[in-house]
């Protein structure tokens, strides 16, 4: 085997930080694509250059996601790198594994391709980096048949990904894991075949924490929340305020609502005021706790910057309940889906889309109506459209005004 | 050897297959977790029982040979029980306490890195840079190495007022998470693509590469059946690129990075925000980009003494004043930080109250 | 009889010609003042000296009978000095504490309103509607003549948590204020507009026509040598009519009245800030409009009774968030109160952080 | 002299607020233009219609602006106001005046017009409402030959207005009056006659008070301002805490920069934290006074809604010093209007055209570096433009710092 001499990324083996170039070496010890992945590493590094094509169209038969088809243009001199695609394994809910599925997903990578992996990719599946066309097949049926199934790539619905929720957090709103393998499994077809106009991504928080950035990085975004009051058990609060908690500068005056008070003792909260931003929930865990009705909000459209800009998503359903079979949910995204497919041009998000259409156009879609906790603020400018409905509704009320000589603004 | 029988659109293992029976008995039922080091917590359910946590530094690029060590020490100490975070850290699941302070003390015998919990820095979301990914201009795994490096001490001890979440990409496509971290990095182009006349035809969609340009500064060159670049209002986004191979816009010297901060993604205390550019450039400089690493150190450390507990460095920012943020780090102010793009309208001034400096 | 001779481009007289003694002497030397009556205040100089100001209510249009009535009331108690505002209402300038109750009885016997000054309402900054516009699509005058003798209490004497700024415009140029005022009524179509196609080639320019509208819904037809507007683009804003006379949009059962709130123009503790829709459409009710008014009354009662002393209404509105003004004031939330124009994406909520009302 | 019958608008002669409609009859009473305008307003309460044509181009000779054509479709029907064109008389700095001045605009305005006024128009002119075209010149030989000019209308410079600033108030920052006064002379021939592509207004205040609206209602928004600290008089404090005042919810708790404290006793201010918001020293005149350098910040391109939505004028120089004769002042007006002259299509106020071409073709067009007291902040997207000269300087930079071995952000 090849020994590639590289100066400039053993750079990167030092220092208390793990080594991403120490796991390429590791790999490349008895695999010839982990190998020349070095030395090709070490070119880009010299040159200042990538050498990766655009990617080609690979995949496994009947899916068309799922494989990052990629070819060096140094295949010559990098013979282990002419083919490199990238298979993306769906992981499981929440990132949990047993030592034995593990072992067994390293063994069939190292049958079929570099022995290098990403654990995990920021959409969240689990990404085996580099492999030969012709091992795709093979490759396939070993993980299929061991329970393992592809991911998401290209215009398709992308791997749902969603954070720990109920498996090791108090804070949780919905059964976060369950919702995120459950839609996964309703949306198979989606998943594996792409039909949209571009990608489609979902991620589940149980809470406003947000620790899967859901309202950051996916289309549609699912944030657990609740409706009842925080309840609070004094005796913790005191307990936090004798372990040298600063109650009113930590606690009270960072609560964006200002809907909290504390008189040394105890601890009030103006519920109805609450926005349920989790701030002192999560500085006093053992003392407050949401109670009532759990749920989610459900928010549109985040993306990166190209092609106008970043999105974070928009708040379009306040709150919904989320238990199985979450039939409201299912039917809501395919809806989304339909309006998105009869207004996208290719490779718009569907936030682009309500960008372009409005949101009017997408809320009377998907059957939600206009409520003031869809945004921050009413529109500046004078510019608004009118249905002949509209006009004809606001005549009928003025109507009834009259009648009853009580306006109803 | 025959290969098993393939099946499609069974989608991923059920996660409950891989959960410990601790998690399994207090599922949805926890009650309160304690961080006993930036390393360590405990998680207690309302039955009493306990998980501890044990987190461990990754470099997301792991060999088949790292991860089965890491199943090996996850079957001494964990019924094999372990899992990975958003962030790409690995979680070693203790249902014994008994198994704790064993698999720590091996741990670090490995030489493997616990931290990373509560008000640090943690692991950085980032992208495949020159590892995998044709679009890259620069390597994302080699930064977050660098960055990580200098800014250690703070995932395995030290302190901050708040998590400060990091973010690298390889270029503006921005896969991952820098359009909303508190500090991240993107790697920019800085010069007008060329076009490959010949191969355009048959390679590209006209209309799909004309959309593709955010400042509309391509148009149809029907002479040659292939498009023209507007070079002043090209701003070197490089979606002309993705979605043609013959434009082309790498260039070694030009090619650098860029610096944002103030983002956030969780809707405590403030709403999510976006990440908002402070350095418009820095060379590439490969293997240990020592300019971005020393920036963005110092942008950590001016926070850390100034900021108030709790406040993230976007909130921070926000209660002191964009200009006091460049005083009190010094980081020059560059016409490049003045949006210019369709947006511009919001990030502009419209008061005559501000501070001097 | 001889003209005398024209000059030109000597400007507007020289200020200080018309300003009183003790004006000149203090000029700039202003130590502090004191409000009175919400119709009188004092100013006094640094000097000690003293200026009384009495500021009375007018309707803008003016004939000159009662300018004239109102110079002899500042001839007999003012030495002759008196001032408009910026707001169109009159000071009279007293420099004698002596005129000051003379001038003050005298006004009433006249009656004269007296008020303004201070947190509660003053004069309506508005347009010219009928009485002179082409364009307007409702009176303006009328509206604020409605409003006021609804609201004069605000004006005359009772006390509001701050200013309360209101402003009417008959067509959505907004000649004035509408755009930045605590609460404002802006007259609006509702309808495409039609084109006269014969008049069309003669009397507009295709260019400034299509560049007119801000939804790109005109576009050319050649087969007319005039334009066409896309029916789903166009949102009744009139600019095209505005620049083409043949283009027509009036219409008596359709055009109608919107409200917007929340608007402000200084800097005191918050930035200022544009009026944001409340209530998209009130029919077009002139000689009273009670409908408008009963709204615009109902919406500073509802601010006066909730917002803490000092809030503007676009302050108090942000403390309290707009679902709940919507709540607290009953107004439906409709459609047209979410942004779908360029810049939607800065006004809708990007957190799960709200009230439920 | 015809009477109308006006039933209508006569409902609006009732209640406490000053008629309108009153004082249109009081002009009727002896003038046939203001009669027929009676008669045509009630017409138009009637029909809920405007009859006022289009604006046709009328002025006096040499100007293009100041006068605003006016006819009504319904000539016929109201002679009086066939031609009932409007005349924009250049108000006096701060709307000063004697009775003697005003009688006689009075009487002229008899003479020839309707005898109807604006006291005063939106923008600030003395607007006289209603002529004839044949009566224009005679008019303007009268008004111009007692020292009375024209004001803006159309494509030109719009006349500027300004608050009453040194001449009643305590807060003002420089002499806003004899600015405007300065300017309106300066620039007679941008404001008679239209040379630019669409209006520009200047409005000039001397504090953030801003009393005459500046930064919402004009293209070049100049708002007073200072550099030194607010200086406190302890005992004037304390005599509005016994007043009643409550310092800390009313005063302190509504800084925006929090920089305030108070301990019941002492009110203290960290002047480096402050703002200058105003809010502090309105509430408390006798007691906070600013002191120092004192000038201005200028601002621009704030504009009603059409073409693109309000805009509210952006801070392009922070602090700027305003003495006679003003020729800083004056010299970056100029470099403005050359900008937009070089930038603008027709029709395009200058925000829109910097919003089109970026404010960096702005700022260096008039010499203005960028700082970050300009925004409110930094861009968020990773689309930035970079010149060569930007590339070389940063490249520079990085040079140097190798040779120091410290580096400059
Ligand atoms: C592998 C991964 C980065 C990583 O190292 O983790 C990745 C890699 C690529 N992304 Fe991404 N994106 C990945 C997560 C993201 C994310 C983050 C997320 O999903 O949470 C984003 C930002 C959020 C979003 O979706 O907007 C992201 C925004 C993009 C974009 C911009 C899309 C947009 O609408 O703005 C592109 C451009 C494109 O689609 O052509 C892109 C395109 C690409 C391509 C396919 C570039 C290309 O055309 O070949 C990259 C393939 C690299 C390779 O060879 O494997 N990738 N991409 C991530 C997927 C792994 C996984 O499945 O788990
Ligand atoms: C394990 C993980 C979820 C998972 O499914 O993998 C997780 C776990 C926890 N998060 Fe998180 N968060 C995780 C990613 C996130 C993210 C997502 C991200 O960074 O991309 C966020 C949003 C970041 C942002 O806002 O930009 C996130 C924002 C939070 C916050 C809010 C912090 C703040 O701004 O105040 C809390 C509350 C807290 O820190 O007390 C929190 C709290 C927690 C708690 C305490 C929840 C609990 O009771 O168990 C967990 C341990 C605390 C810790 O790690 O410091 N978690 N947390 C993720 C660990 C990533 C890692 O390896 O470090
Ligand atoms: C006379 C006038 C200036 C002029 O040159 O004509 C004026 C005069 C004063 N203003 Fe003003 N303001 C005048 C229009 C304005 C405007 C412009 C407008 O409304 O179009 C504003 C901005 C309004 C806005 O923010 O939307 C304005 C916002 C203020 C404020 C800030 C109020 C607040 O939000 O807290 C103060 C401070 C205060 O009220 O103590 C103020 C304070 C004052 C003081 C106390 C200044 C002084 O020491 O003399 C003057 C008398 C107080 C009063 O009228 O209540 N003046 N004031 C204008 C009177 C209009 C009228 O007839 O009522
Ligand atoms: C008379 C006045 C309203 C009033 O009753 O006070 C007025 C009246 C007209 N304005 Fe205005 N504007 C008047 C102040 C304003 C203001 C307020 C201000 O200047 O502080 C604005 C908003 C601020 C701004 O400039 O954006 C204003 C924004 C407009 C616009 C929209 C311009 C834009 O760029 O958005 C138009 C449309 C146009 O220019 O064609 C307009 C057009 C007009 C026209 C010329 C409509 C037309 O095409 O004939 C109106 C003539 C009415 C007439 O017959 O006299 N007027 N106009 C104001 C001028 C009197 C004076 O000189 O003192
Ligand atoms: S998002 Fe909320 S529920 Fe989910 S892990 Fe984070 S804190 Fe727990
Ligand atoms: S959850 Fe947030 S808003 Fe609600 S009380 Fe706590 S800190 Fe305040
Ligand atoms: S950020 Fe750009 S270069 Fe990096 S992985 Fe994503 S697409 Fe590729
Ligand atoms: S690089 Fe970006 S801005 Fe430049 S032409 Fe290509 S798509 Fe347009
Ligand atoms: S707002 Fe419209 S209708 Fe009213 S005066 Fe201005 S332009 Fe004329
Ligand atoms: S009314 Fe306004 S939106 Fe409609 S076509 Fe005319 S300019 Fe365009
Ligand atoms: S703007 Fe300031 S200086 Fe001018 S009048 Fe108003 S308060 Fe006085
Ligand atoms: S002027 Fe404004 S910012 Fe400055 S101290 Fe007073 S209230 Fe605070």
């Amino acid at each position: 085997m090849k020994k590639y001499n590289t100066p400039l990324i053993d750079e990167l083996e030092k220092g208390p930080w793990p080594s991403f170039v120490t796991e390429m070496k590791k790999a490349a010890k008895n695999n010839e694509m982990a190998n020349d992945a070095v030395g090709h590493l070490e070119k880009c590094y010299e040159t200042k250059l990538g050498y990766w094509k655009h990617g080609g169209i690979v995949g496994v038969l009947g899916y068309g996601g799922g494989i990052i088809g990629r070819y060096s243009e140094l295949g010559e001199e990098f013979p282990g790198v002419a083919h490199f695609h990238t298979v993306r394994l769906n992981q499981p809910s929440g990132f949990f594994y047993t030592s034995k599925a593990l072992k067994e997903i390293c063994d069939i990578w190292d049958k079929y391709g570099s022995g290098l992996t990403n654990m995990h990719g920021s959409t969240g599946d689990l990404v085996l980096l580099g492999t030969k066309t012709d091992a795709l097949e093979a490759l396939f049926a070993e993980y299929s048949s061991r329970g393992w199934d592809l991911g998401g790539s290209g215009s398709d619905l992308r791997t749902p990904s969603c954070c720990v929720g109920p498996g090791r957090c108090e804070w949780t709103n919905y059964d976060t894991l369950d919702l995120c393998n459950n839609l996964t499994q309703e949306f198979q077809d989606e998943l594996h075949r792409p039909m949209f106009s571009y990608k489609f991504k979902i991620k589940a928080a149980g809470c406003a924490c947000d620790c899967v950035a859901s309202i950051a990085r996916s289309d549609l975004s699912i944030i657990g929340t609740w409706k009842g009051d925080i309840q609070i058990d004094q005796d913790e609060v005191k307990k936090y305020a004798s372990k040298g908690m600063d109650i009113m500068s930590e606690i009270v005056s960072m609560c964006p609502t200002q809907c909290m008070s504390y008189d040394g003792k105890e601890l009030k909260i103006e519920n109805s005021e609450c926005s349920r931003c989790m701030h002192c929930i999560t500085r006093m865990t053992k003392a407050l706790r949401p109670s009532g009705e759990r749920g989610a909000t459900l928010c549109i459209g985040s993306k990166a910057p190209i092609v106008v800009g970043s999105l974070l998503s928009w708040v379009i359903v306040p709150f919904i309940k989320l238990e199985p079979p979450y039939t409201e949910l299912k039917d809501l995204i395919r809806k989304m889906w339909d309006w998105w497919d009869d207004n996208a041009k290719p490779r718009e998000r569907i936030g682009e889309v309500i960008e372009m259409k409005g949101m009017r156009s997408f809320l009377e879609a998907i059957g939600v109506p206009p409520q003031p906790q869809q945004i921050r603020e009413p529109r500046k400018d004078p510019f608004m459209f009118y249905t002949e409905e509209d006009i004809a509704a606001y005549k009928a009320k003025e109507a009834e005004e009259k009648k009853t000589g009580v306006y109803k603004f | 050897m025959a290969l098993p029988e393939r099946k499609t659109d069974i989608g991923p293992p059920h996660y409950k297959q891989f959960i410990p029976p601790v998690v399994e008995k207090n599922y949805g039922k926890w009650k309160y977790h304690e961080v006993m080091t930036p390393g360590t917590m405990v998680h207690v359910g309302e039955s009493g029982d306990k998980l501890w946590t044990v987190r461990v530094a990754s470099p997301r690029i792991l060999s088949t040979t790292t991860i089965r060590e890491i199943c090996d020490l996850a079957e001494k100490f964990c019924g094999g029980y372990l899992r990975f975070t958003t962030r790409n850290n690995v979680e070693f699941l203790v249902s014994d306490e008994k198994n704790l302070e064993p698999l720590k003390k091996e741990l670090s015998a490995k030489g493997y890195k616990m931290g990373g919990i509560g008000p640090g820095i943690t692991n950085v979301v980032h992208t495949q840079g020159w590892v995998h990914c044709h679009s890259a201009c620069t390597d994302a795994s080699g930064l977050v190495k660098s960055m990580m490096d200098e800014l250690y001490e703070y995932f395995e001890s030290k302190r901050l007022p708040n998590k400060v979440r990091l973010a690298v990409a390889c270029c503006v496509n921005m896969c991952g998470a820098v359009h909303c971290s508190d500090i991240a990095v993107v790697a920019v182009h800085t010069k007008v693509p060329t076009i490959n006349h010949e191969n355009f035809k048959n390679m590209c969609e006209l209309p799909t590469v004309i959309g593709s340009c955010p400042t509309r500064a391509i148009s149809p060159d029907p002479a040659q059946k292939s498009v023209k670049i507007n070079p002043d209002k090209c701003m070197y986004c490089g979606n002309c690129f993705t979605v043609c191979p013959p434009i082309s816009i790498k260039n070694p010297e030009r090619d650098g990075i860029a610096i944002v901060v103030g983002g956030k993604v969780n809707s405590l205390r403030s709403n999510p925000k976006f990440s908002k550019l402070v350095i418009p450039y820095i060379s590439n400089e490969p293997p240990r980009w020592p300019k971005v690493v020393a920036a963005i150190k110092h942008i950590v450390e001016v926070y850390a003494s100034h900021a108030r507990k709790h406040e993230r460095i976007g909130e921070w920012i926000e209660r002191i004043g964009w200009e006091r943020f460049f005083s009190l780090t010094g980081i020059d102010f560059t016409f490049q930080s003045i949006d210019d793009f369709t947006f511009m309208r919001d990030t502009l001034r419209t008061a005559s109250t501000f501070k001097w400096s």
